[in-house]
């Protein structure tokens, strides 16, 4: 599922013949705003929901949380109808066991931390996931006692988020749940995210500006633009199509990649991953890889350069042979897509560069870039 | 003597806790009502909610009075389905209080609940709690305050009520015979003494018992809890 | 106490511009309001009615009301104005003796209904409250004569003033009660008459107030009101005769 | 007759109006200041504010009577302030309602003067706005419902309160008489047919009333607004 | 000012003596928590408060606007003395003239937007700003008439900082203004929030969790780790400072530079800025660089890598001749300090490389890196 070789439609097919589904068609009409979705979303893992702000991401989570009561069209969770519209059918909120983590926090602030967390443990039916174990994943061990509205912002959206994830619902809505948090918090809590994911095969959807955050835990991409799908498929995918997209100033260009780990540590502290049979990428080892076998990675457009002969006496680890697909020339920059094997890559170089280099389609070239160029949120 | 004005005492009690928690059973949900409703009709209810306040007691005691004789509907009704009359007796001071003690009940109630905003509920419905659950752990203790200025409200006014409790329950000792009618008895009888007496016992204990209602409300401060991580659930997932 | 010590007699500085403030009892004001019209036809005097409870505008007048004259429904509170001082010395009269009577509309004679009440008692019965209302007082003088004291007792519903005994009745929610004649005439009512012999007699007394600035208008609505003629009227609409107008 | 139901009306109107004028200028601060406040002295104050509540408006009345007569003190310092007995007069009516309907007035607003919470204020400040500036801009508006229930509670018990008026005001026609007492004189006087055309009178004028506060106080929703940023100071700006 | 060259103590002393400044010595006790601050602030540009969450960041701006009301200590803004415990001085912070942008917006709920703009408008001094101005820039005109409770998270955080710069105040207090938008939004919003600094000469105290915005507008940097300041100064050392310190998580190793802009666009749509007289570096041009003559920016020391010759036939542009100053084995990678005239440069190599090109102190190197790796968050 997490190979990026699988295309959009194949994609497609293939959930809708296996993967359970949340299907929405939807529509909600505010006055200077209209939401109109329709699409099918594949519940095998986390779901990423971007788009500019006021694209209408919060408004789409609080339709399939049961929050928006003016909507029209039909939301199918697996098999149970959350609503629709024309056969009368509205289920209410707390029978939908949906999660959802609000971009403010919305902790009761009549309780402590411990309160707020046990508010969520004693309306769990499963009780899967131990409240220890949570406390101690999103460190508030040292907070339980505290009121709640004497937290910092950050440790407010860690309690939002264990209180939520301690309700185990079967889908769980995440609006920007790490935005006020520090890197390392970020990268911890992302962590956990992702094991709790794994753990209860709990499905997610998951709000947020930064395509970091995203591209790390996220297997499917939808973009959200004006109330509007703009674009949904594979993450890799969205990406790479997004990158062509001049209007939308949303993303950094980049590759986006989910490759498997050939050797973990090639003895020189570099991870090598298998790009296909012949050729390798190699990054940074970390500890964190060594309990994966598959590896989320970007590398920005602008990190990797092109060199005509194959380089050597540089530092930099990666260089792979790849032939021109596609130059696109914008303002004072060149977008090329190069395709090694099968997979596109995508090198934006000045346009003083293609001046000089000349580079034109079909041309063979080498692609370079440095171990550290290739980039993974937890780290 | 002084035995009667015991009597008299305990009647209020009874009479004053039974109408508060009538109230408070009966206003909580039309206050709730009346809070998330929108419809204009809303604003007539209000409006019917308020009206025994405009009226001067004496004169809802007479409507009361023949409502609740057994010519008339209400009245019969009681009778056929209790077997007892309704007027001049202890339930019918209590209906008398209920209502003409709803407007205390039902208005800090609904401001409060107004005032309360959907936001946590949202969050609390998506924590998987339903509508009653909802508000035993989330409205209750948001607007207790507001419960107790409701209650303390309403159990103050029906202690001091007088000029309905009088019409319909006619002074009759250990049944309808409260404190408030009693003391009006003695100062009607010259008996100043034993008025001011009875009156300021009543002001001393009254105020006792909303020092004390208000002090419960007081908010707590820095009040340490011990450290209860270590629940079954724990002890379950260890299990696995 | 002496309270109004320092006030001279002023009756001849009358202040004709004020109309006369009459304090009466409630249950009287009815019969008052009829006599005023022929009063006012007679002296020319202006007069404005303040009723309410006796024991409220005796409390009043204690603490400096500005009533001109006192129309009380007992003779307790006139006593207590003049020896206190409130009133004016020697004003007070007794304009009317209450009539008592029960309120029952099927039973004949007093006997019948002293039988029927001593052989199958109603569950409650109503008059004014005992302690506080001379009416209730008489009330339970009659009862106790009668025999029905100790059957009654504790059927009784008793009402802050006889004006609230008779609306309790009127609802109909108790339907046997001893009321004030008077109350039964003004509303064409039919009930059995209670004899003055039976209790003590009802004096309704009034007074004239010491600090009153209308002493002659309130001195000669009190000799209206003791005339032959008025006493007559006050007759007709249910009181019993007064034995001797004192002077 | 019906003239002198009309000046009693006339009378209580004015009476309500001024008391609820009076009750709101005193309750405001008091509200505030009791919300804020945190010492334990609070709940004194609380109680005696509840206090008019447990005692019979008859009795209450009673006791201002001797308050007010000019043997006592208030009533004596008002007889050299005013020159004028304060026992029987209009400000004697108004000042005995503001004292009995002062907790319906101020327990009210300080419920919501405590649920308003400090986050919109401390912006409130931050943009320059000083304590009198943030009362009017940022409190007044966001608990205007609750004035609407604290006037409107204090403005019906008014025009309902009785037992003290009658006490106190002494029922001069003109002055002290007001509509309870008017009303509450025509059931004694077994007039019941113009008691109950004055009832249902106050009834459906009460309620008008209450109706058309109540529906001020509806939430506005999608009330389009003309765009008005062309202020002065944008000319201002464009001057520069 | 924002010359890197100039050192700390260079920085200190002038601010001393020139620049009026915000003097902190305050003491905030907590029951889990201590701030303790005591740091002399120079008011003459953006100051970037950072730090872990929960490091006392909010607490420091709430102390400063006068809503900790526990504090002991003073603190003076130019010569007006805020507080000062010890003379019983506590100045209300409605007489502070300081403007605080809170974390969690809290418009006022009763107003509409345009309503919570002119309020305060109406209690401004000086009435230098336009209104119609503030709300062009920060994109509010389609909204104004909305109520603020219906916002998105982004529209909300933008009310409130129209609302705090309209207010004018003499310091303005920023506590992550910027979370809840996308990348477009934040760019427009910083560039708003340099101008009306320049334009006005408003200081201003910007707490932020993400380093690049801090990079692009703060003159100055604040660390703060609980509670106690850990580093301050010129915010190009400070980070270099914190590139060095391994336990601390907080940020990329990076270089940061402020240079002087030589030529705008070489004509091949290259800006080149002046590192010194030899050497120049060149990064992707931008419309925005055109009114500027100086530019802020810094170069990831994951982006750089190393040469020992000079290279060729390469797109990278920059190639700049260096001496190694400093070599600093981390787990898989080792930190270079590579000093080119008298700018440190760092760069992360992997220790693969390091053992294959087994570089020594003081060894002459190429740096090498794309000119898209010299970013800036403003393009
Ligand atoms: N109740 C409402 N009434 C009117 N308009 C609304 C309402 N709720 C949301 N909107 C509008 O819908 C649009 C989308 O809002 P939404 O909160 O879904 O955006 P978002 O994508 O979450 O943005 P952000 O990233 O800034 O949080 C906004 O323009 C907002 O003003
Ligand atoms: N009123 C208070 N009572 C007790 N502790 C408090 C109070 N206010 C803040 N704290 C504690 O002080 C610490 C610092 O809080 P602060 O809000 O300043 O952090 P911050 O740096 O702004 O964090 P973040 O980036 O998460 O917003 C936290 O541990 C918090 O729990
Ligand atoms: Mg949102
Ligand atoms: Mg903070």
């Amino acid at each position: 599922m997490n190979d990026s070789l699988i295309n959009n439609a194949a994609l497609n097919s293939l959930t809708n013949h296996k993967t359970p589904q949340l299907n929405i068609n939807i529509n909600i009409s505010y006055q200077q705003f209209e939401l109109s979705i329709k699409q099918s979303i594949p519940l095998n893992g986390i779901t990423g929901v971007f788009g500019h702000s006021a694209s209408g991401k919060s408004t789409l989570l609080r339709a399939i949380a049961g929050l928006e009561t003016t909507l029209t069209g039909e939301i199918t969770l697996v098999d149970t109808s959350l609503v629709n519209s024309e056969q009368g059918i509205y289920l209410k909120p707390e029978q939908r066991q949906v999660g959802l983590v609000f971009q403010n926090s919305r902790l009761f602030s009549h309780l402590t931390v411990l309160g707020n967390l046990e508010y969520a443990v004693k309306r769990c039916k499963n009780s899967r996931l131990s409240l220890a174990e949570v406390i101690k994943l999103t460190e508030l061990s040292a907070l339980l006692d505290q009121e709640v509205n004497q937290l910092s912002g950050g440790q407010q959206q860690r309690v939002a988020l264990a209180r939520a994830i301690l309700a185990e619902p079967k889908l769980l809505l995440l609006d920007e749940p790490l935005s006020a948090l520090d890197r390392h918090s970020k990268t911890q809590l992302l962590k956990m995210i992702l094991n709790i994911q794994k753990q209860l095969s709990l499905p997610m959807l998951y709000v947020s500006h930064s395509l970091d955050e995203l591209q790390q835990v996220c297997d499917t991409l939808l973009v959200l633009a004006q109330g509007k799908v703009v674009s949904f498929g594979n993450i890799h995918h969205v990406i790479h199509q997004l990158n062509n997209n001049h209007e939308c100033d949303l993303i950094q260009q980049q590759t986006s990649l989910s490759l498997p780990i050939k050797t973990f540590n090639n003895g020189h502290g570099l991870t090598a991953l298998a790009l296909n049979a012949q050729q390798d990428i190699f990054l940074s080892c970390d500890q964190a890889f060594e309990q994966q076998t598959q590896l989320r990675c970007f590398i920005l457009a602008s990190d990797i350069s092109i060199t005509l002969t194959e380089p050597s006496n540089s530092s930099i680890v990666n260089h792979l042979l790849g032939t021109i697909k596609q130059i696109n020339a914008q303002q004072n920059n060149v977008l090329l897509t190069v395709i090694c094997g099968s997979q596109d890559f995508f090198v934006t170089i000045s346009a003083f560069s293609q001046q000089k280099l000349s580079l034109t389609l079909r041309q063979q070239v080498y692609l370079q870039f440095k171990a550290s160029a290739v980039r993974t949120f937890i780290h | 003597m002084i035995n009667s004005d015991l009597q008299a005492l305990i009647t209020t009690l009874e009479m004053a806790a039974l109408t508060t928690i009538i109230l408070l059973i009966i206003g909580t949900p039309l206050a709730w009502y009346l809070a998330k409703m929108t419809s204009r009709f809303k604003v007539i209810i209000e409006a019917v909610v308020a009206l025994p306040l405009v009226l001067p007691p004496t004169v809802v005691g007479f409507y009361l009075l023949i409502a609740f004789s057994p010519e008339y509907l209400p009245g019969q009704m009681w009778q056929q389905a209790t077997g007892q009359q309704l007027a001049f007796s202890f339930s019918a001071i209590v209906i008398g209080s209920v209502l003409y003690s709803l407007p205390f009940v039902v208005q800090p109630l609904q401001k409060a609940f107004e005032q309360l905003g959907d936001s946590l509920l949202e969050a609390g419905a998506l924590l998987g709690a339903g509508p009653i659950d909802r508000f035993f752990t989330i409205v209750l203790p948001l607007t207790k305050a507001s419960f107790i200025t409701a209650a303390s409200l309403g159990f103050a006014h029906t202690v001091g009520e007088f000029g309905i409790i009088l019409m319909i329950g006619g002074n009759i000792p250990g049944e309808t015979r409260v404190l408030s009618i009693a003391l009006f008895d003695h100062v009607e009888a010259f008996d100043y003494a034993r008025a001011h007496l009875l009156s300021i016992s009543l002001l001393i204990s009254s105020m006792v018992l909303l020092a004390a209602i208000y002090w419960l409300n007081l908010p707590k401060r820095n009040k340490p809890k011990d450290l209860t991580v270590n629940t079954k659930r724990e002890e379950q997932s260890a299990n696995e | 106490s002496q309270a109004q010590q320092n006030n001279t007699d002023n009756s001849d500085s009358d202040d004709n511009n004020t109309p006369l403030r009459i304090a009466v009892a409630a249950n009287f004001t009815p019969v008052l309001k009829v006599l005023l019209k022929e009063f006012s036809k007679q002296t020319g005097i202006n007069s404005q009615i303040i009723s309410g409870a006796s024991g409220a505008m005796f409390l009043q007048i204690k603490h400096g009301a500005p009533f001109d004259i006192f129309l009380s429904a007992d003779s307790r509170r006139p006593k207590e104005l003049e020896q206190d001082g409130f009133a004016r010395k020697n004003s007070r009269k007794t304009y009317a003796i209450g009539q008592l009577a029960f309120y029952t509309t099927t039973m004949p004679s007093l006997e019948q209904l002293s039988i029927d009440l001593e052989k199958n008692p109603p569950q409650r019965f109503a008059i004014a409250n005992p302690d506080i209302a001379p009416y209730g007082k008489a009330a339970k003088e009659a009862l106790q004569h009668l025999g029905l004291w100790s059957t009654l007792q504790h059927r009784l519903i008793t009402g802050i003033n006889i004006g609230q005994t008779f609306a309790q009745l009127r609802s109909k929610a108790v339907t046997r009660g001893i009321v004030a004649n008077s109350q039964l005439v003004l509303n064409n009512l039919s009930g059995v008459l209670i004899p003055t012999s039976y209790h003590q007699p009802i004096e309704q007394q009034l007074v004239i107030i010491r600090a009153s600035k209308r002493q002659a208008a309130a001195k000669s609505l009190s000799d209206f009101l003791l005339s032959a003629k008025s006493q007559a009227t006050i007759v007709s609409y249910g009181y019993a005769p007064t034995p001797r107008v004192k002077g």
